[in-house]
């Protein structure tokens, strides 16, 4: 029995169907790319995934358990970063990253210097983000994965706003995080390096 | 009880008639509008469904 | 079948928008048909047959309007709630078109009542508008009303839509007590509650009577425009099905 | 329990930090009210008997409608930059979440909002015994503003119709309103106020325990 499973999954929006009939099983250590053109449903597919948004039909179990009855279960086991960086433009970076890693419920302090230098931000914690570029403020939101337990990664886009190496970064820490038994599952058109790592894939819109 | 006194309503009539009036416009209104739309909206479907069959 | 299976299993199959769709046809000959009966019986018994009050003369017939008008506007609300509730909880698409299309037939009950109370209020009190506490609460439930309608028309998508009002009628049913109780409160202490006792029309049996029909013309007539409201919108949900294509196929050869 | 207590300091003091760093958002409405309450004596005439006796109805309505604009700030910013969908998907119930960010909102606008009030009672010479209903009827009646306000800031955010907010928050502030009022009408007159401060108290407590748990449906309604 899967530990991630979509069955049968029917996304309509705006009165128009994007995809129906979507299967899916993640093991451990799996990852999948959802990728297709924009408009084609990814993000709303990966939304569904997290409970966001209601699937018309079909339906998303964690642990065999359909993630609406368990509800915090489910989000407690998984993180979530979306198109926007969620991350407050007001706040440093460390502000920024004391709240995310209080709302991830990790108990263990983290050495935030010691994550910045890690996804190329050394030095910054306490410059504003209204400061940064938007490639580093997408960095700072991309933070809050290194300072979850969870073993679900939703990414929807990762990569954007990003330039070559901070796109390295990242995807090492995928690949990092799937070995040790996490699973990710991301939505991205752009190709991923990953030198050999089994990719799973998820194609949306019709033309293939 | 002579249609003059009916009309007449013990002299009230400009504040009863007044009343049933707006009542029957309402209420016509609540009948006649949702109809209009109804026939509207059918006809609008089955001009797509002419235009789609007519496609395939 | 234990009986909770079977009223599941028929609760889900009426809430089908097929069946509900055919079904809703009886329902509205029915309705039609009723509704036109009490309104001749009512209007007869209550215009005609019933005495002139001794106090107010026959300035109290305004009340077969009043009173219906008023009494379906709550009702309507209570209605559009609890179908927001199970549309909300249920996910049942049916309870959320009926919760949507109430709202417009609601808001011009209580615009009748409120007119109607106001001229009603000119022979008895001299004045149009004499922020009677009745009044003053439908004045707040006519606003409740209008921003249900507007917070539907603010979504694009119509499934949130439906959700998001849910919500806002579910507030509106915890806070019309309240309002409810805190006009009535404002009222007594600012007029005194001489005002209320003569508007109140002792009333006779034989001017009961025709309340009573008006009362029954009003609620069925409600459903009449609410069913035809309702199916519309099946229609317009269900259009790229094949029971609807079939429907406007055959419905084709009727018109032209 | 204290983890629960902990992420509620955290928002709180996250959305405190948040007001004091722009300031705008958090005088502005205070200077509309004073400007509302300007507009009064304008239009009656500085002296008049008839001022005197609104006074308190002023400043009451003036604080109701700052609150209105108010409101807006409590989910604006979180929606736009989507802070709101990490507080969603978090593994804290999304009521606890939202009763920090209301009890934020609160500290920022209420209090500021009712010291001003006080502050304008003053130099409108509101006889004392009024001062102090006036205070009370604040102290009770701007939570609820808070908290009911949140739910249909919670439904509209993001939304056009500009008005829509008023359109739907107004009819619900109207109970608030009218107690307070007849709570500081009965303090003028020096008659006991302690039926509308109880009816006014009951309405906190059912908006404190209700409307959090609204305010979250609303929210996972809003981004759905």
């Amino acid at each position: 029995m899967s530990i991630f499973n979509i069955k049968n999954l029917q996304c309509i929006r705006r009165d128009n169907i994007l995809f129906q009939g979507l299967n899916f099983d993640l093991e451990q250590g799996g990852l999948l790319q959802i990728d297709g053109v924009n408009g084609s449903g990814k993000s709303s597919l990966l939304q569904m995934c997290v409970g966001l948004i209601q699937a018309s039909e079909g339906s998303i179990n964690w642990n065999g358990v359909n993630i609406k009855e368990s509800r915090y279960q489910f989000q407690s086991d998984m993180t979530y970063f979306g198109h926007s960086n969620g991350v407050k433009a007001e706040l440093t970076a460390r502000e920024n990253m004391k709240v995310m890693h209080a709302l991830s419920g990790d108990k263990s302090d983290i050495d935030y210097s010691s994550i910045l230098k890690q996804i190329g931000l050394a030095g910054l914690e306490d410059v504003l983000l209204s400061r940064m570029s938007a490639g580093q403020k997408r960095r700072v939101g991309l933070s809050r994965i290194f300072m979850t337990q969870s073993k679900l990664w939703l990414l929807d886009e990762p990569f954007n706003a990003l330039d070559k190496n901070g796109k390295k970064i990242i995807e090492q820490l995928i690949v990092k995080h799937c070995t040790a038994g996490g699973m990710v599952i991301f939505a991205t058109h752009q190709t991923m390096e990953i030198d050999g790592y089994p990719l799973q894939h998820i194609h949306l819109g019709n033309e293939t | 009880m002579s249609l003059t006194d009916f009309l007449s309503m013990g002299g009230y009539a400009k504040y009863i008639w007044p009343v049933y009036g707006i009542c029957a416009v309402v209420l016509f209104l609540n009948i006649a509008l949702p109809i209009f739309r109804e026939r509207k909206v059918i006809r609008e479907l089955q001009k797509r469904l002419q235009s789609e069959e007519s496609k395939t | 079948m234990s009986l909770y299976k079977k009223c599941h299993r028929w609760f889900h199959q009426f809430a089908s928008p097929k069946y509900f769709y055919d079904i809703s046809h009886i329902i509205s000959k029915y309705a039609i048909v009723v509704c036109i009966i009490c309104f001749i019986a009512g209007l007869y018994g209550g215009l005609i047959l019933a005495p002139a009050d001794y106090q107010q003369g026959d300035s109290f017939r305004i009340m077969y309007v009043h009173v219906p008008a008023a009494w379906m506007a709550l009702f309507v609300y209570v209605v559009m709630a609890v179908a927001g509730g199970i549309g909300l909880i249920w996910h049942i698409k049916l309870a959320e078109i009926v919760a949507r299309n109430s709202a417009p037939i609601g808001a011009s009950f209580t615009f009748l009542a409120l007119v109607s109370g106001a001229i009603w209020g000119k022979p008895m009190w001299g004045a149009y508008w004499v922020w009677d506490a009745r009044l003053t609460s439908f004045l707040i439930l006519f606003f409740l009303y209008l921003g249900y309608i507007a917070l539907q028309s603010a979504f694009e998508d119509r499934r949130v839509a439906a959700r998001a009002g849910a919500i806002l009628a579910l507030v509106g049913i915890v806070n019309i007590p309240i309002i409810h109780y805190s006009v009535e409160w404002w009222s007594t202490l600012h007029q005194g509650s001489i005002i209320s006792q003569i508007d109140k029309p002792t009333v006779h049996m034989s001017m009961l009577i025709p309340l009573i029909f008006m009362v029954l013309a009003f609620k069925t007539f409600y459903v009449t425009s609410l069913l035809i409201r309702v199916r519309t919108e099946i229609l317009e949900y269900e259009s790229n099905t094949s029971w609807v294509k079939q429907l406007l196929r055959d419905y084709k050869n009727v018109t032209n | 329990m204290n983890e629960y207590l902990n992420i509620f300091f955290v928002i709180l003091r996250r959305d405190l930090t948040l007001a004091f760093r722009n300031k705008s958002e958090f005088i502005n409405p205070l200077m509309f009210f004073v400007i509302i309450i300007i507009l009064f004596p304008l239009a009656f005439g500085s002296d008049s008997a008839l001022l005197k006796q609104l006074t308190s109805g002023i400043i009451w309505i003036s604080a109701l409608l700052a609150t209105c604009l108010s409101l807006e700030a409590i989910f604006r910013s979180d929606f736009e930059d989507g802070s709101i969908e990490q507080l969603t998907l978090a593994r804290y119930p999304l009521t606890l979440l939202v009763s920090a960010k209301v009890t934020a909102h609160w500290l920022t606008f209420g209090l500021p909002l009712i010291i001003v009030a006080l502050l304008t009672g003053l130099v409108l010479s509101v006889p004392s015994q009024t001062m102090l209903a006036l205070l009370i009827t604040l102290l009770l009646g701007t939570p609820v503003l808070s908290l009911i306000g949140a739910i249909t800031v919670a439904l509209t955010i993001g939304l056009r119709g500009g008005m829509l907010l008023s359109l739907l928050i107004l009819p619900l502030y109207m109970p608030v309103l009218i107690f307070s009022m007849l709570a500081v009408q009965n303090a003028t007159v020096g008659q006991s106020i302690a039926a509308e401060i109880y009816f006014l108290s009951g309405i906190l407590v059912l908006a404190i325990t209700l409307a959090p748990i609204t305010t979250a449906a609303a929210l996972r309604i809003r981004l759905s």
